[in-house]
């Protein structure tokens, strides 16, 4: 198994999601995880100076290989013009669970100022959110994370590459907002 | 004002609510946040409120809500402000919580502005998305696969069912419910295994009031079934619950 | 356009099925059909020399990229691995299950309105239902109840915790588009 790079490029193609490196050494059973890990990085490095079409990434806690989006006008026009895009409601109410998950329906609701039982529906149907379990206060109300479906479509790696807050505001260049409460960054909650 | 009104038209369906529309007040007249000139807010506010009623369109609560808000905070603003502040804590600026809320929302409005400019998949990038290799049978034993299924999609598949045959008796499930039927399984698991028990040994070490009486109508709940059977060998006697059937 | 090489690599990839030659001419307009058919001669003998696990053939009148044959062995044994969704019969009769238990399965067939034998054996096989006793009515028909392992694949603590119908009505039924600040949710709906 000298060339155990190509079984991972094989690997990485065949697999339906992002491919993790854990499942990858599994599979490769005598390779070391750091050897694994090193060939990935070398396929990046050689797909990227190729000037390929194609790219490999890492995304949602896995690999996968996916088109340049610098082709992505080339790419629509073969797929024709389903383009699946989020309504501005559904938007903020997954950037909200994005940052503040897990939370609970009343808490986005206080956020935005507005009932959002139907986009928090259509995050839900798209598999963008899900439910991740009930909270223990009285009503139980259910509560709410993202998916790895989320990563994967909004091309992040974890959960902490989504980009701070605090940098948002810097760029929306407000007078700085010192009283305002820093809202942290939880994790751990991508899905199995 | 009529040029006014279309411009307002126009706007309208691009608000995500009441602090949207706010926000584009506080931009449109170039109004520092932490600052803002309640009393010129709130007139543009319930203007666009009124022009939203002249259009016959309906006006989402929330809208009505924030402008009582308003206009609490208004008056509140207009009532004289001791001159020295008391030895008490010095009374809030009635702004402020409005103020919070803004900045908080404006911070997921524009979160949301970037990660949709994030390259997205299906939109910027594609991956494959063609069936590999038909060639590699899929291998048969898949005694310990991972399901891949959330909860969503199961009780959206009941109530599927449920619409399409319009039982309503289906509907009666609630929490409570549900919290029988774990110790219902609970019950039947131990009778299963042990083959009887009494009612003692059923509740176990866990004997909370709530866990008392859950057993008791789960075990009411399973004879009615006809899935167990109480005997007693005398009156008062000891209450022995049985499988009514042998597995 | 000077490499519309890249931009052929990434159509291939993306493509859902073997993609012809005749649809990238269609795409790329002003390449001549000569001059793609070399470019992906060349993408070939590339992919060929690079050792790579993956190739580039011809098939059903297209192109595609393949993992190599001789790496079937690897890739089968990531399809081993690979994780299973339920089919519609099995979700309707699981949530049937899960809902009404402890359930015989002339009941659950009252409710689906078909023969159920096929999903509950699956449902068994994959042991996300049990067998929770017999009841004692002619016929000492098997009574059936969710298991342990299917509180785990749902992330549930309890039974306590699935989420009820008035829960999902909460969030699912959508109020008719009753104010104007919301017409755009209902595209949510549509699009995907």
């Amino acid at each position: 198994m000298e060339n155990f790079k190509a079984i991972i490029e094989a690997l990485i193609l065949a697999s339906e999601a992002p491919l993790a490196l854990e499942k990858i050494c599994v599979i490769l059973e005598n390779v070391e995880k750091a050897e694994v890990k090193k060939a990935i990085e070398q396929l990046i490095v050689e797909y990227n100076e190729r000037q390929s079409g194609i790219c490999l990434v890492e995304v949602a806690g896995g690999f996968q290989f996916r088109t340049r989006s610098e082709l992505s006008p080339w790419v629509k026009k073969l797929k024709g013009t389903k383009s699946a895009s989020l309504s501005p409601a559904a938007l903020e109410t997954l950037a909200i669970v994005a940052y503040r998950q897990p939370i609970v329906k009343a808490e986005i609701e206080d956020i935005r100022g507005v009932d959002v039982s139907a986009p928090l529906r259509g995050l839900l149907d798209k598999k963008l959110v899900r439910i991740v379990g009930r909270k223990d206060v009285p009503g139980k109300p259910i509560i709410y994370g993202t998916t790895k479906k989320f990563l994967e479509v909004f091309n992040l790696k974890d959960l902490s590459e989504l980009p701070t807050l605090r940098e948002l505001k810097e760029i929306s260049e407000q007078k700085e907002p010192e009283s305002v409460t820093e809202p942290e960054l939880i994790e751990e909650y991508s899905d199995t | 004002m009529t040029d006014e009104t279309t411009d307002y038209a126009i706007k309208l369906d691009i608000f995500e609510g009441p602090l949207d529309l706010l926000l584009y007040l506080i931009k449109k007249n170039e109004i520092d946040i932490y600052n803002i000139p309640v009393a010129l807010i709130t007139e543009q506010y319930l203007q666009y409120l009124k022009i939203i009623k002249s259009l016959n369109l309906d006006l989402a609560g929330e809208y009505l809500v924030m402008a009582s808000t308003l206009i609490h905070i208004k008056s509140k603003m207009l009532l004289p402000v001791p001159d020295e502040p008391s030895d008490e804590e010095s009374e809030e600026d009635p702004r402020a919580e409005l103020v919070k809320q803004l900045l908080e929302y404006q911070t997921f409005k524009e979160a949301a502005t970037a990660l949709s400019g994030r390259p997205l998949l299906e939109r910027d990038v594609f991956a494959r998305s063609a069936p590999i290799d038909d060639k590699v049978e899929k291998s048969t034993e898949d005694e310990d696969e991972l399901i891949e299924v959330n909860v969503f999609e199961l009780i959206e598949a009941f109530h599927r069912l449920v619409s399409r045959i319009d039982k309503k008796e289906l509907l009666e499930i609630d929490l409570e419910k549900m919290s029988l039927t774990d110790i219902i399984n609970d019950v039947m698991e131990r009778l299963t295994r042990e083959k009887n028990l009494t009612f003692e040994e059923l509740l176990g070490e866990r004997i909370d009031r709530r866990r008392i009486i859950y057993t008791f109508l789960a075990v009411l709940e399973l004879i009615k079934m006809k899935m167990v059977k109480a005997y007693q060998t005398s009156a008062f006697g000891v209450i022995r619950i049985f499988p009514a059937v042998e597995s």
